[in-house]
């Protein structure tokens, strides 16, 4: 039905995913991060859509399906945690999550972009 | 049917004491001893088969046919030609007997010394014995490196959890040597087996099986120092030893004594077994090798164990010297030196546990292993001092002690292969004189250095050092009772090696 | 030999054949009892059974000599298997005793002797702690000495070789608190242990090439397959003779004898004296065959001896203890013996060996009364004036003195050593020159004996400590010998006069009864009976020397200290020391092998292992950081992993 | 229908662009939301409309729901990212994506145009060979939810 060449979807698809890997690697709350790798998942699912269309087969629409209910329970667990971790340490910064391990080298700190 | 017995009564024994001794800790004790009173009479029972007195229907006469007087064979991965098949000959039955007579002496050397953990402790005693006579058993490589293993783990334990100061250390220490010689064994059994069968298209592991397999000499000779890489780190072989040190002195008193009695024999055992006559060709090649490390340990064991200070070191050390003319003799390819090497192995193991039990039984009462500590004790231990004197003497290589008569074996079949090897082994007996002297004296001899008040050995310790003494004066006198058992082994071992360095 | 038909004589042969073995079981059994039970007898029942064990022993050798000599078995000796010791590969030697002249001697002296210090001992170490420990080794010494010359092979001989090598050990730092004697023992215990590594290469030789290690076997295959002079016969000749030479203190391994003197007198006696240094002795005769077929060996051997006589000789010159004169004096008796055999003269060596036995244990025992009477004292310089304290003692030194020098009255000393010099002189060549060394050690002999009667025995005391500053027991410490060591000392005195008479020389109307009986075991030689000019001449010519060295020692040293002048001091400190020889042992292997010993302590291979393990480390702190519990920062790790994933599936 | 992808692609990174990098936590759901529409637009333009029905109810309703409660539960919290900060991670990103581009213009089956697939044929797929992965699916649910219940459970 339509004449949108495949591999432009796909290429919309990386995007989105390279995206939410940016946004995962650079974000520091927690929030963010479970939201950037929902980009990401949803970049994932779009790419099955894109092919299953290609192919006129129903599996990457099924795959989609999946991965939605995957992200669904995933969410569910991680803000979960996200909240546990939050009245515990009144914060969300992924980099003071570690505990305890100060046998990490020391030089390594400085070296993260946040 | 019988040899399963000899696996499962300390494994049995073990448990059952490991639970009663949950809640009364002598139970366990009396179930250790009891599971090696037992293997010790079931050894000596087919002993008096084998030598003829008694006539077991079950046993068949050793070197006719089958070089297995009993033998067991269960399926067990029958699609890998894996089978749990247990085989006995002279040279296992020696090694069975002595296993349990250390075994014996070590459950009564830590019959007071040992009060944390007991029933656990001897639940571990009683499953590395079990491994250990597994591994004498074995004649399925895939077995033997179950069993292999198995010793293995509860000697780990041991060392961990009743060792002394730096038993951490040393556990790690004798667990990844002995882990790594034995990965190497491993990879190259499988080796073996899938060279037999893209060979011959059977899967099997069984030792009489793989003895054929024609590989390469290059392979040969790969998967040779594969086994031997295992074998010798167990032993222990001159550049491999340095863990024996560390195990030995942090080890608990029994298991000084199944480290330094049992455990070392295994390698040489493995040697006899499987190293030389799964590859005859490459052992061959690789003898001078073998012999000039042999040679090398024993100078470099007896130097070490002079320079020690810790009474178990030294000890521990000689045990470097002692087992390098195990190599010696193993590696000269003459059945007076396999002789010797197999009564050294035997020879070694009762003098070397009686000497851990001694120093153990030292070092209960004085709380150091310390020799510059110590001195003049004969004065207060008149009988732990003469046992020492004989124990020491030992270690010389006295003659009329059998130690004397395995070194002497050893020599005089290395002579016709390598009189270099010989006269240097022959001066690492003049440095024995001077360890051996120096740690007696040092201990016994001379002025006390501090007020030491100790009871003299008990009634229990007196037993077993008699006991193990005895034992090295009438093998001493009469080594025959042995040699005589484990003569088939050696032709044996010797025919195949001929036969494989001719093809 | 009387005459009796061969068929009378088998059920005696049968019966010696049974119970030989008694002679070293007595005291073997002695040691068990003493080892288990000594603990808990009282004296009188240790000394019972420790002087009582070797006394039957002495009865049953005596019995087996009275049965041998009367009834010879043919051949010339007999041997039994009691079992088969060893069986490996085709070599199989068994435990089996043999019954020869050769033997018979050597176990008449070692119980005889033995037997007399055992009963010495019994009152000489009565106030000594340990007193069931000193018969216990005093036992198994005996015993192991008895195995070593009643063995019919030479590795049985090796048990008793050991057997007495540790009894030396033991005996030597017998008195163990004092770190000294235990140095002492040790040095005893390791020097001899490597003549005993040469003898055992020797025998490993032996084994390989001659597949048999019986004495009789081998000097049959020997003589059969070797070549005189062959490099095997040198080979295995050589070796052996460094067993021998370590054990009877000889050049180059005589450093520990002198130092073995820490032991009780009865010990250096019984086993630094009569027997144990003797056996290198007894295994060159009884390998006789071999250094046969090595002349240059032998040759050697003769060496060794002439040289050992005139060193030794020297040193005991200076010595100021009086049991380390004894000692280089034992060491220059044993010269004289090496040097016999060094010529072939096996039987007059062996019965040197005989008459030494007896002197030299008498001036031990006679040594370790005055030692006693002085309070432990052992320097000569501080005694003095012993003779007029105690006359017996007196006597019995000197007749022991006499015997050592061989002046005649007495007997023993001056039949064999006067028979070795002849020999010597008429084997010719070397031979020469040997005897003229002999005769000069003859010299040297009697003066350094007679020095030290004379500063000991005569003058006035010098030193305080006296027998009655020492006054309890006072029989035994006293000045007079109590009966118990008194008898001992009588009979070897009796020996010593009359001991000669086993072979006086035949110009003076003398008949080798020793040298025939010997004969029977030992081969003749080659060498010429001298003619009777030749032999009193130099009869003379020792007599001479001897007699000479008496009033040579009366002008030195008759005030005590002698006043050496000073460039001589230097020389007698040399000589003092032993000629060195242990300064330079100690620089040379004592010094090296501690000091190789200590540098490595702590296991130089175990670095490399560390080192192995020390790499993993620097590995693992390499990638430590990766795990550095930064969610962004694994999450970035994962990204770059799926890059470089994603870029190899593309690109390749 | 070219225009509506190009369009909505557009839209699609230009918001998740601004969702990445905003301070707030509400804005930047917004702004997925926005993102997750644009997405459900280019699926239904590539025929497959039963799941983009399925991407507005579900993702862009109930799941950014859940994030709605939890930034009404925590309060808003916004932390400054310097900028140096975006730069590692935007080489990365940017280098993935260099790799995919180059993935997918190697490919052989350029210009192909989409096929619509309808629902029915997905629910007989769903249902019929792929009946094993929606009961593990179910499964997965029921996990999640039975974590998210015991996580959320206040201990005394």
């Amino acid at each position: 039905m339509a004449s949108v060449p495949f591999e432009y979807g796909l290429l919309l698809a990386g995007v989105l995913f390279a995206l939410g890997m940016i946004g995962v690697i650079v974000r520091r709350n927690l929030l963010f991060i479970l939201l950037c790798v929902e980009v990401m998942l949803n970049a994932a699912g779009l790419a099955f859509v894109v092919a299953g269309s290609r192919w006129g087969q129903p599996d990457g629409q099924v795959m989609f399906i999946f991965l939605l209910s995957m992200a669904a329970a995933e969410v569910a667990v991680g803000l979960a945690l996200l909240l546990l971790h939050f009245g515990r340490k009144r914060t969300l910064d992924a980099d003071q999550m570690k505990e305890g391990n100060a046998a990490s080298a020391p030089g390594s700190a400085g070296r993260e972009g946040a | 049917m019988i040899l399963v017995l000899f696996i499962v009564a300390p494994l049995v024994l073990g448990v059952a004491g490991w639970v009663l001794g949950r809640r009364q800790a002598g139970y366990s004790r009396w179930c250790a001893l009891a599971g090696n009173l037992f293997n010790l009479c079931l050894a000596a029972f087919l002993w008096l088969g084998a030598s003829g007195v008694l006539s077991l229907p079950f046993l068949a006469v050793p070197g006719a046919g089958s070089p297995w007087m009993a033998e067991v064979h269960w399926p067990w991965v029958p699609s890998l030609g894996i089978s749990f098949s247990l085989g006995l000959d002279g040279l296992s039955l020696t090694l069975l007997g002595l296993t349990a007579l250390l075994g014996i002496m070590a459950v009564l050397s830590s019959w007071t010394g040992i009060t944390a953990r007991v029933a656990f402790f001897h639940f571990n005693i009683s499953l590395v014995l079990a491994g250990i006579n597994g591994v004498f058993l074995a004649t399925d490589l895939f077995l033997f490196v179950f069993f292999w293993e198995l010793m293995l783990i509860p000697m780990y334990f041991l060392i961990d959890l009743w060792g002394h100061e730096n038993r951490h250390k040393a556990a790690v220490k004798f667990f990844l040597f002995t882990q790594v010689g034995g990965l190497l064994m491993l990879v190259a059994i499988i080796a073996l087996a899938v060279l037999h069968e893209m060979a011959t298209g059977t899967w099997t592991f069984a030792l009489q099986d793989l003895m054929g397999t024609v590989v390469s000499p290059v392979i040969g000779m790969l998967l040779m120092l594969g086994f031997f890489a295992a074998f010798a780190v167990k032993l222990p072989a001159f550049p491999l030893h340095t863990w024996l040190p560390d195990a030995h002195t942090e080890a608990p008193t029994a298991g000084s004594v199944i480290l330094a009695g049992l455990l070392l024999k295994t390698g040489g055992y493995g040697l006899i077994r499987f190293a030389v006559p799964l590859f005859p060709a490459a052992s061959r090649a690789f003898a001078p090798v073998a012999i000039a490390l042999a040679a090398a340990g024993i100078v470099y064991g007896g130097i070490m164990a002079f320079s020690q200070k810790d009474m178990k070191r030294v000890v521990a050390y000689t045990s470097v010297s002692h087992l390098g003319f195990v190599l010696l003799g193993i590696y000269a390819f003459t059945p007076l030196a396999l002789s010797g090497a197999v009564l050294q192995m035997v020879s070694h193991g009762i003098s070397t546990g009686a000497l851990f039990v001694l120093v153990g039984a030292l070092q209960d009462r004085i709380h150091t292993r310390d020799l510059e500590r110590m001195g003049g004790l004969w004065a207060q231990v008149p009988r732990m001092g003469a046992a020492a004197l004989v124990l020491c003497m030992a270690l010389v290589g006295l003659p009329g002690l059998v130690n004397f008569v395995s070194e002497f074996l050893v020599l005089v079949g290395t002579w016709t292969v390598s009189p270099v090897a010989t006269v240097i082994a022959g001066f690492g007996l003049v440095i024995a004189t001077v360890y051996a002297l120096r740690l007696f004296q040092a201990a016994f001899h001379g002025t006390p250095r501090e007020k030491w008040t100790l009871p003299d050995l008990s009634p229990r310790e007196t037993g077993t050092l008699f006991l193990a003494i005895v034992l090295l004066v009438l093998l001493g006198l009469y080594p025959a009772f042995i040699l005589g058992m484990v003569g088939h082994t050696v032709s044996g071992v010797l025919a195949q090696l001929a036969a494989g360095g001719a093809a | 030999m009387p005459p009796q038909p061969r068929a009378a004589l088998a059920g005696r042969e049968l019966e010696m054949l049974t119970w030989t073995w008694c002679i070293p079981a007595l005291p073997l059994a002695g040691f068990l009892v003493l080892a288990v039970f000594g603990g808990r007898f009282p004296r009188g029942a240790t000394a019972a059974v420790g002087a009582g064990s070797v006394g039957l022993s002495f009865a049953a050798a005596a019995a087996a000599s009275v049965l041998f000599i009367l009834a010879p078995p043919a051949g010339g000796f007999s041997s039994y298997v009691l079992w088969q010791w060893i069986n490996a590969g085709g070599f199989s030697p068994s435990l089996s005793f043999t019954i020869d002249a050769l033997s018979v001697v050597m176990i008449l002296v070692v119980t005889g002797v033995g037997f007399l210090i055992h009963l010495y001992s019994t009152r000489f170490m009565a106030d000594e702690e340990g007193y069931s420990r000193f018969f216990a080794y005093m036992n198994l010494f005996v015993g192991s000495m008895l195995i070593l010359v009643m063995a019919s092979n030479l590795l049985l001989l090796y048990l008793g070789w050991e057997g007495v090598g540790l009894c030396s050990f033991l005996l030597i730092g017998f008195w163990y608190k004092d770190p000294e004697n235990g140095r002492s023992a040790r040095k005893a215990f390791i020097v001899t242990r490597i003549g005993d590594v040469s003898l055992a290469i020797g025998l490993f030789i032996l084994a390989t090439t001659l597949g048999t290690l019986d004495v009789k076997e081998i000097a049959q295959k020997a003589t059969a397959s070797w070549q005189v002079g062959s490099s095997l016969a040198v080979a295995v000749a050589a070796l052996l003779l460094g067993g021998a030479v370590g054990k009877s203190a000889q050049l180059p391994l005589q450093t520990w004898l002198p130092d073995a003197m820490a032991g009780p007198s009865p010990v250096s006696a019984l086993i630094h004296a009569a027997t144990m240094v003797t056996a290198g002795v007894y295994l060159i005769a009884r390998t006789n065959a071999l250094f046969s077929l090595a002349p240059a060996v032998q040759m050697a051997v003769g060496i060794i001896g002439a040289a050992g006589v005139l060193v030794a000789g020297l040193s005991a010159l200076t010595q100021r203890n009086i049991k380390r004169v004894l000692a280089y004096s034992t060491m220059s008796q044993l010269g004289y013996m090496f040097l016999a055999l060094g010529i072939g003269a096996w039987s007059g060596a062996i019965f040197h060996l005989v008459t030494h036995a007896f002197f030299k244990s008498l001036l031990f025992l006679g040594a370790g009364v005055v030692i006693l009477a002085v309070n432990h004292e052992h320097d000569i310089y501080a005694m003095g004036g012993i003779a007029r304290k105690s006359p017996f003692t007196f006597w019995m030194f000197l007749i022991a003195a006499f015997t050592l020098a061989s002046i005649p009255p007495t007997t023993a000393g001056f039949s064999s050593k006067d028979l070795i010099l002849t020999l010597a002189w008429q084997s010719g060549g070397a031979g020469r020159v040997f005897c003229a060394l002999g005769l000069a050690g003859v010299f040297i002999t009697s003066v350094y004996i007679f020095r030290l009667v004379f500063i000991v025995f005569a003058g006035s005391p010098r030193a305080p400590a006296s027998a009655s500053a020492h006054g309890h027991a006072a029989g035994r410490d006293g000045t007079q010998a109590g009966a118990v060591m008194g008898i001992p000392l009588a009979i070897l005195a009796v020996l010593c006069l009359a001991g000669g008479f086993l072979a006086l020389p035949r110009d003076l109307g003398g008949s080798p009864y020793i040298l025939r009986f010997l004969q029977t075991a030992l081969p003749a030689g080659a060498i010429p009976e001298a003619p009777a000019r030749t032999e009193w001449i130099l009869q003379l010519i020792s007599e001479a020397a001897s007699l000479l060295g008496i009033p040579v020692a009366w002008l030195v040293y008759r005030r005590g200290r002698s006043s050496v002048p000073a460039p001589a001091a230097g020389v007698a400190h040399y000589l003092q020391n032993g000629w060195g020889f242990d300064w330079l042992y100690d620089r040379l292997f004592v010094r090296s092998f501690v000091w190789l010993a200590r540098i490595n302590t702590r296991d130089v291979v175990d670095r490399i292992f560390d080192g192995v393990g020390g790499l993993f480390m620097l590995l693992s702190r390499a990638f430590r950081w990766t795990q550095n519990g930064r969610v962004r920062w694994y999450a970035a790790g994962l990204a770059a992993g799926a890059v470089l994933i994603v870029a190899a599936v593309v690109l390749l | 229908m070219n225009a509506a992808f190009a369009l909505s692609g557009i839209v699609a990174v230009a918001a998740t662009v601004m969702m990445i990098t905003r301070r707030s936590a509400v804005h930047a759901l917004l702004y997925f939301v926005v993102s997750l529409l644009a997405s459900a637009v280019i699926m239904f333009v590539l025929g497959a409309a039963f799941v983009a029905a399925l991407e507005v109810i579900v993702y862009a309703g109930a799941i950014m729901v859940l994030f709605v409660f939890v930034i009404m539960l925590i309060g808003p919290e916004s932390t400054p990212i310097p900028g140096r900060a975006w730069i590692g991670p935007s080489i990365l990103g940017l280098v993935l994506l260099a790799e995919l581009g180059w993935a997918i213009a190697q490919g052989a089956l350029q210009g192909q145009p989409a096929t619509e697939v309808g629902p029915k044929q997905v629910g007989m797929s769903l249902f019929g060979p792929y009946i094993l992965g929606a009961e593990i699916a179910a499964f997965l649910l029921l996990a999640g939810l039975v974590g998210a219940f015991h996580l959320g459970r206040r201990r005394k």
